[in-house]
């Protein structure tokens, strides 16, 4: 498009004028100098679960700009540093486009080298090596590792593809690093995931308490409109808790650093102290709240053989029962401020100031937390210990009362929550219902029984029993698990080298994941094909395809749906199953479950925006119907009248995001709130309508020690995380030279005067040492962690410095998540 | 000296004593030369460092601090006292060069000599008049005076802004003497064409303020090139020939009896070129006084041409 | 850019058609936005970008031979509904329908 | 300077010495005049190029670096370059530019400890009170934190974190919801390391370090600040003055200022607001 001097001089003088008037143009009233004929349309950030939403602004196929979405609720048009370089994000220069086989004379040999093979031949070996998998060893013997990073109907295909088709339960997503616990708690609870408040607890509140949440990195967007709240809103205030200064401490009115796993016995400490002064909401607490007490000495979700699970008296035991009020006010009574203040290491007038927080009826309290509290032995436990404390006051599903799980993954949430892509669940429910196996079944249009009653193997058990042999065909999609899980030298490597096994990774880049695996399949991200977030407040969020990506590489959808083609029902089913439905006979997976009436009910269209521009769709081009729109009403009549309702297809291309149960054209803020909540009818006030009682689930759980505590040996606590200019395992981040630049390498966050004692001084090389492993690094004693004597912190997003051949595969007995901020090491020069 | 110098100075002594002998101290030097650069290269090479710094400051092993005595008085000049270790290194090379010879630096050390050299054999071999660029011997002294007042007027090290010596062996050690990566290797060309084409000796000789500094620091040096065996002087020439300042020659060759065999003059560089090319061995290394060898003093007192200047 | 400059040099010649650039915002009187944004759009020259929730309008206008952009300035003035009228940008040219170089 | 002086070449001679003795003096001031004017253009550093850790004033580091090249050969990181003939920075000194390789601030200083001259000035034990430089929020418009992104890159890189840089909280009056944290330097506490502007991930840095004299302002000496004053006195710097009470406001005056308005805020109640505020 020419473009005139003087269409130019009318296009600044309109901009000029808005500016004046404090308006923005709507996109496209204006050539914008620069990039004229870029093409704008909304998709949600790739990165943490905040969901900020972006513009990408398109040319010639490829995105060569990107904006924050100034009307967009989450973000109003601001990013954080990752989300500035979202356009360079799928331009690495190593991008994969061909499948990788390890290969030797031709053929695949798992000492082979990688070598580029066809499509064809790629799914040909996998194909052969599934079903020797399930020949040899049944559907337990094959598995799937998926994530939070993919699309709703990524993680929806994949998951019906394993529990339906392959039969297996053996899918797990990432999130189980990262969320399970937050879920375990959730549903023991309040007997349905995730949270009640929403993003717009951050204004409504006025008392902020971070438990192991590092929002001024991890949710950057999230802590300043936090920040804002603080220093608009008279009598704002913010307390940190956390096992090292972070950059919440900057803002923190009450700053505190406990001694890690102590938060047990805070916790407890706020609940003993609510209770002591008669704070406690009782008309709430006796219409609204069951007590329990859950059982203790559960073990640390090691293998069974290990010396603590052995000493375990109840290892992995969910159960609890209930109590009477006078039991829980004598639980929680031995936690005084006096032991308080010396288990944690807190001066006691700072745990009184946030225990009279929760206290004070007029405050209005949002906790938040993240991986400080979901990473943990006792994750479900600390989990269900916040909630008590909101139970207690009646702080919750109220405006600005609100406890708040965090999100670290774009669709944590959206895709491996809700959707149900873990070993135990469903899209509605779990795997050991057969209520719950029993609808997805009717859904799915598949014999009673398809679906396996057991749980399949969750993240670590996957890794333990690939390691043994047991699982031996495995496939993991958009993750790099290999330097994500714990333990990775004694239990994630064995497992994938293992000559047993067959492991292949789909990714965009050569992961250390991928190199670690057999097969790479190289992958579609983000842009390059259609696709659904769902962030931490239940917004769901679509976008268009944008770009077509690199020749070769194919999105995640594809992949599984057409490896589905490659199995006959007969392969995978007994046939008892089989004859239960004989319509079936001699069908292909892809057409069962694929191409059963419903997610093939849409017809192949054009996909275009409100101002008529045509979108690319190459999984629809490639199957011949509207495939996402498909999977997305098969799912949605999961959730419709069970809770979680989801809107139609289309309304939420048009729309920036809608916050579920969406009912009656309405987005749900908060959740069991008759004021707000379709599913609480008028008079009933609060109703936790997940559980059949309608109560929530209080749970009294004591403090128990970590799995592993600094002694003569490894004298110092480890604790592992993130930092804000990479994301996760910097697989994206590190390819943007810019952010690499900011952060180039992993360094040992270190006390000054721990590091004195061992003559390091700051800048030094140091081995970093634990029961498990080795890694070198560099010692920080400054900057933006600050330490407390006797910690130290490493970040993992550097694929040179595997923080997590240190972590002790440690997990909560009962969500299975590892506890990656703790474990004991020792600090050597190098 | 006039024109008459031969093409290949030296020529006999090959005859007469064999090429090595000939060529012994050129190639000692030379040697010197090549070492002292790549001392100060072995570390950023090998990274092993024996020598870190440049000849303007080094430090040896881990014990031996070295400074140019003329850049600490030019850093004086300008204003600063220097550090303790940058004094006693200069201290040291002061000491050192009052005992060898100052300008021992110019011939063994200093990186320039070479392209010097090497400007005065081509320009012999190619024939170039010696008129036009023959200023003052003296000149480099009122450059060395100028160097100093210019250290004290601008508060800068002014002749290390343009000083080649340090300019080209820093550039080397330091990696930077590429095509296009700094200008130093300009003024390399520069002096080779000075002394090409401009001046005879004119660098070195006329120009150079380190050299007069070490001049002046060497004319009570012990170590000296001695005339002893002078009365089989044949007077050939050769030694004036290779001599970069002849003139330091004849009152050590040619002097009255009683005067002499010794060259005194803190201009000769200690080069040891004239001991090479004497067919007759009438020079040797040796101490400056007369009494510490006994002279072979037939020298007469036959009138003979001093260096035109 | 020279701004506030209303007068042509050469006064004697006409202007041609996008010489003169106006960015202005014109405030209507509460709930008058619409009208205001009818009577603006019966004008030559005169273009409304957008309509702020606070019923300001981002309008521009293009000097036309017949109509210089003072008068119609003024002439926005007399709208009915219009509460007032700011000049917020002015731009000039000598070659209105010179092409730009498109940056990419 | 030896020359034959027999009466035949006399006139000879004496013409040739002249006219070599007039070249020579002809030569020398030209040389003198040229290594001033040298002097005076290797003065002009480029601002980018930063001095080492402990560098004397320009002026006297110019007089005292001898230009060895050993504190370069001791930077552990690399950071240090040594100018090259036509660098800017005078040939042979030590320089870094920031952007490309920052100072990692080794706290035993190592580039110190190397210097013989004393250009590098071993006073300086602390490396947190090294002026190598100032950084300077030059990009306002481009600086990501300024438009409101969550960047703060070179806020977290810095050593000296929430002291040479802290991040002041300003409401985001456009989005009404989040917060801008604008990038403050102090420059008391800012040594010049660069690691922020190294780190700056905008294509021209929004940072930068500039030398002292380009980065520092001053309020000047014929206007002080009257808070700060009262501040260090503890007290009003006058003495004796009356206010009058305020009809109808009588009691409510604050002690400290004497007009109507209360200054000191009431105390905080329970619900975290302040007594007798009604939003």
């Amino acid at each position: 498009m020419a473009l005139t001097r003087r269409t130019f001089m009318k296009a600044n003088a309109a901009a000029a004028t808005a500016a004046a008037a404090g308006a923005a143009l709507p996109v496209g009233a204006v050539a914008q100098k620069g990039n004229e004929d870029l093409r704008w349309d909304k998709i949600p950030c790739r990165f943490c679960g905040t969901g900020c939403s972006v513009l990408a602004g398109v040319k010639d196929d490829r995105i060569h700009a990107t904006q924050g979405d100034p009307d967009a609720p989450v973000n109003k048009g601001l990013n954080c540093i990752k989300g500035y370089f979202l356009a360079k994000i799928m331009y690495g220069e190593d991008r994969l486009t061909q499948p990788l086989l390890r290969m030797r004379g031709g053929e695949f040999d798992k000492e082979g080298d990688f070598q580029p093979v066809s499509w064809e031949k790629a799914f040909d070996v996998m194909e052969a090596k599934f079903k020797e998998a399930l020949d040899n060893g049944g559907p337990e013997s094959v598995g799937m590792f998926g994530s939070g990073q993919w699309t709703v109907w990524e993680g929806y295909a994949a998951s019906k593809f394993m529990k339906a088709g392959l039969r297996s339960n053996n899918i797990d997503p990432n999130a189980r690093h990262c969320m399970a616990s937050a879920v375990g708690a959730f549903i023991r609870g309040f007997g349905a995931d995730e949270p009640m408040g929403c993003y717009d607890d951050l204004e409504e509140a006025d008392t902020f308490v971070l438990w192991g949440a590092n929002m001024a990195e991890m949710h950057p967007i999230l802590w300043s409109r936090l920040s804002d709240t603080r220093l608009t809103k008279e009598g704002a205030e913010v307390h940190v808790l956390s096992t090292f200064e972070n950059r919440n401490f900057e803002l923190a009115d009450n700053g505190m650093v406990f001694t890690p796993q102590t938060d047990l016995a805070i916790l407890n400490y706020i609940a003993n102290y609510i209770i002591q002064n008669d704070a406690v909401d009782e008309d709430f607490l006796k219409s609204n709240v069951k007590l329990n007490a859950t059982t203790t000495d559960i073990g640390y979700g090691l293998r069974p053989e290990h010396p603590l699970q052995q000493k375990a008296e109840n290892p992995n035991d969910g159960s609890f029962s209930e109590i009477s009020f006078e039991e829980y006010k004598k639980q929680v009574s031995g936690y005084t401020l006096e032991k308080t203040a010396e288990m944690s290491g807190v001066p006691a007038e700072k745990l009184e100031r946030l225990a009279k927080a929760f206290a004070d009826p007029d405050r209005k309290v949002m906790s938040l937390w993240t991986m400080g509290f979901n990473q943990h032995t006792r994750g479900v436990w600390v989990n269900g210990l916040v909630y008590n404390v909101h139970l207690l006051t009646g702080k919750i599903s109220r405006p600005g009362q609100s406890p708040f799980s965090l999100t670290g993954q774009p669709s944590a949430c959206g895709t491996a929550r809700e959707v149900g892509t873990f070993a135990h669940r469903l899209p509605h429910g779990v795997v050991m219902s057969k209520h719950h196996r029993d609808l997805a079944e009717k859904i799915w249009k598949l014999p009673e029984g398809t679906i396996p009653p057991e749980p399949g193997f969750h993240a670590v058990l996957q890794n333990r029993k690939l390691k043994d042999g047991v699982l031996n065909a495995y496939w993991v999609q958009c993750n790099n698990n290999m330097q994500a899980a714990a333990n990775l030298n004694n239990e994630t490597w064995p497992g994938y080298r293992n000559p047993d096994n067959f492991i292949v990774v789909s990714d965009p880049y050569p992961t250390v994941t991928a190199l670690s695996g057999d097969l790479i399949l190289p992958t579609a991200m983000w842009a390059e094909k259609e696709g659904a977030y769902g962030n931490a407040e239940r917004r769901t969020q679509f976008w268009r395809q944008q770009v077509t990506p690199p020749e070769g590489a194919k999105s995640d959808l594809w992949q599984t749906v057409e490896f589905s083609k490659r199995f006959k029902v007969e392969d995978v089913w007994p046939r008892e199953l089989v004859d239960k439905m004989p319509e079936y006979k001699g069908r292909t997976l892809y057409e069962v479950l694929f191409r059963n009436g419903q997610v093939d009910a849409f017809e192949k269209q054009k996909v275009v925006d409100g101002s008529g521009n045509e979108y690319p769709n190459d999984e629809m081009e490639a199957f011949g119907f509207y495939i996402q729109k498909g999977l997305w009403e098969e799912y949605a009549r999961f959730g419709r009248g069970r809770g979680h309702d989801l809107g139609a297809f289309e309304l939420y291309h048009q729309a920036r995001g809608l916050r579920w149960p969406v009912v009656d054209g309405k987005e749900t803020l908060w959740r069991y709130n008759e004021q707000y909540d379709p599913y609480v009818e008028e008079g009933e006030g609060i109703k936790f309508y997940g559980n059949d009682n309608g109560k929530a689930n209080l749970i009294s759980a004591p403090y128990e020690d970590p799995a592993e505590m600094p002694d003569d040996d490894y004298d110092l606590w480890l604790a592992t995380g993130r930092v804000l200019e990479h994301w996760h395992s910097g697989s994206m981040t590190r390819r943007v030279p810019e952010l690499h630049k900011a952060f180039p390498e992993a360094v040992v966050f270190m006390n000054p005067d721990d590091a004195r004692d061992r003559g390091l001084r700051r800048g030094a090389p140091v081995k970093l040492e634990t029961r498990r492993g080795t890694v070198q690094a560099r010692v920080e004693t400054r900057g933006r962690n600050r330490t407390p004597r006797g910690l130290v912190f490493i970040p993992w997003f550097d694929e040179n410095k595997l923080a997590n051949k240190l972590t002790l595969d440690a997990t909560d007995p009962l969500s299975k998540e590892t506890d990656y901020k703790k474990c004991a090491c020792r600090v050597v020069s190098a | 000296m006039s024109r008459d110098v031969k093409a290949k100075p030296g020529a006999e002594a090959v005859a007469v004593r064999g090429w090595w002998a000939a060529h012994k101290w050129l190639i000692a030097r030379r040697t010197a030369q090549a070492v002292f650069l790549a001392v100060f290269l072995v570390g950023p090479v090998t990274g092993v460092w024996i020598v870190k710094g440049t000849l303007a400051s080094s430090y040896t092993l881990w014990f031996l601090p070295l400074t140019d005595p003329f850049m600490a008085l030019q850093s004086l000049a300008a204003g600063n006292l220097l550090a303790a270790s940058g004094f006693l290194g200069a201290l040291i090379v002061l000491v050192a060069y009052l005992l060898i010879g100052g300008r021992m630096y110019c011939s063994w050390v200093c990186p320039i000599n070479p392209v010097t050299d090497l400007a005065y054999r081509l320009r012999v071999r190619l024939g170039v008049p010696r008129t036009g660029g023959n200023f003052p011997r003296s000149v480099r002294y009122g450059v060395l005076v100028a160097a100093l007042a210019a250290s004290a007027a601008t508060g800068t090290l002014a002749w290390e802004l343009v000083n080649p010596i340090t300019l080209v062996q820093r550039e080397l050690v330091f990696g930077l003497f590429v095509v296009g990566g700094s200008l130093a290797w300009v003024v390399v060309l520069g002096v080779f064409l000075f002394d090409l084409a401009a001046s005879e000796r004119g660098f070195c000789g006329r120009l150079c303020p380190v050299g007069a500094f070490y001049g002046l620091l060497g004319r009570y040096a012990l170590l000296r090139v001695r005339a002893d065996h002078r009365a089989a002087c044949n007077d050939c020439m050769d030694c004036y020939a290779v001599c970069p300042e002849p003139r330091v020659i004849p009152p050590a060759l040619k002097a009255p009896h009683g005067e002499g065999p010794v060259i005194l003059s803190g201009d000769c560089t200690n080069c040891g070129r004239c001991i090479d090319v004497c067919s007759k061995a009438v020079f040797r290394f040796g101490g400056r006084f007369p009494d510490a060898v006994k002279a072979d003093d037939q020298a007469t007192t036959t009138h003979h041409r001093a260096a035109a200047e | 850019m020279r701004t506030g400059r209303f007068e042509h040099e050469d006064a004697g010649r006409a202007p041609r058609p996008g010489e003169n650039v106006c960015g202005v915002l014109v405030r209507a009187h509460p709930g008058h936005a619409a009208p205001v944004r009818r009577g603006l759009a019966a004008l030559p020259g005169t273009e409304v970008h957008h309509v702020t929730d606070d019923e300001r309008l981002v309008v521009t206008v293009e000097e036309t031979p017949e109509n210089p952009a003072n008068e119609t300035m003024t002439a926005i003035h007399n709208v009915e509904g219009v509460l007032s009228v700011a000049l917020v940008y002015h731009e000039q040219t000598d070659d209105p329908e010179a092409v730009i170089e498109e940056a990419s | 300077m030896a020359h034959d002086d027999r009466t035949s070449n006399k006139q000879v001679a004496r013409r040739r010495f002249l006219a070599t003795a007039v070249r020579g003096v002809a030569l020398v001031a030209l040389a003198g005049t040229g290594l001033g004017l040298a002097g005076r253009v290797a003065a002009n550093k480029p601002a980018h190029a930063i001095r080492p850790p402990g560098a004397l004033d320009e002026d006297a580091f110019l007089a005292a670096c001898v230009r060895c090249g050993r504190c370069v050969r001791d930077c552990p990181y690399d950071t240090l370059r040594l100018a090259g003939l036509g660098d800017g920075a005078a040939a042979g000194t030590p320089y870094f530019v920031a952007r490309d390789v920052p100072c990692e601030m080794c706290p035993e200083i190592p580039c110190v400890a190397a210097c013989p001259t004393g250009a590098l000035d071993r006073g300086l034990t602390d490396i947190d009170a090294a002026e190598m430089g100032i950084a300077v929020v030059v990009g306002h418009e481009s600086c990501l934190n300024y438009l409101g992104l969550r960047c703060d890159v070179c806020y977290r890189v810095c050593p000296l974190i929430d002291e040479a840089i802290t991040l002041e909280p300003r409401h985001n009056v456009r989005t009404q919801a989040h917060t801008r944290f604008l990038p403050t330097v102090h420059t008391d506490k800012c040594t010049g390391c660069g690691k922020c502007e190294a780190a700056c991930v905008l294509p021209e840095a929004a940072i930068r370090v500039l030398p002292e004299d380009l980065a520092r302002g001053r309020v000047g000496e014929h206007y002080r600040l009257g808070w700060a004053e009262k501040k260090k006195r503890g007290e009003s710097l006058v003495e004796g003055v009356i206010d009058l009470p305020n009809r109808g406001r009588e009691g409510m005056e604050s002690p400290d200022t004497g007009s109507g308005r209360v200054i000191d805020l009431p105390d905080r109640t329970k619900k975290g607001g302040y007594e007798g505020f009604e939003p």
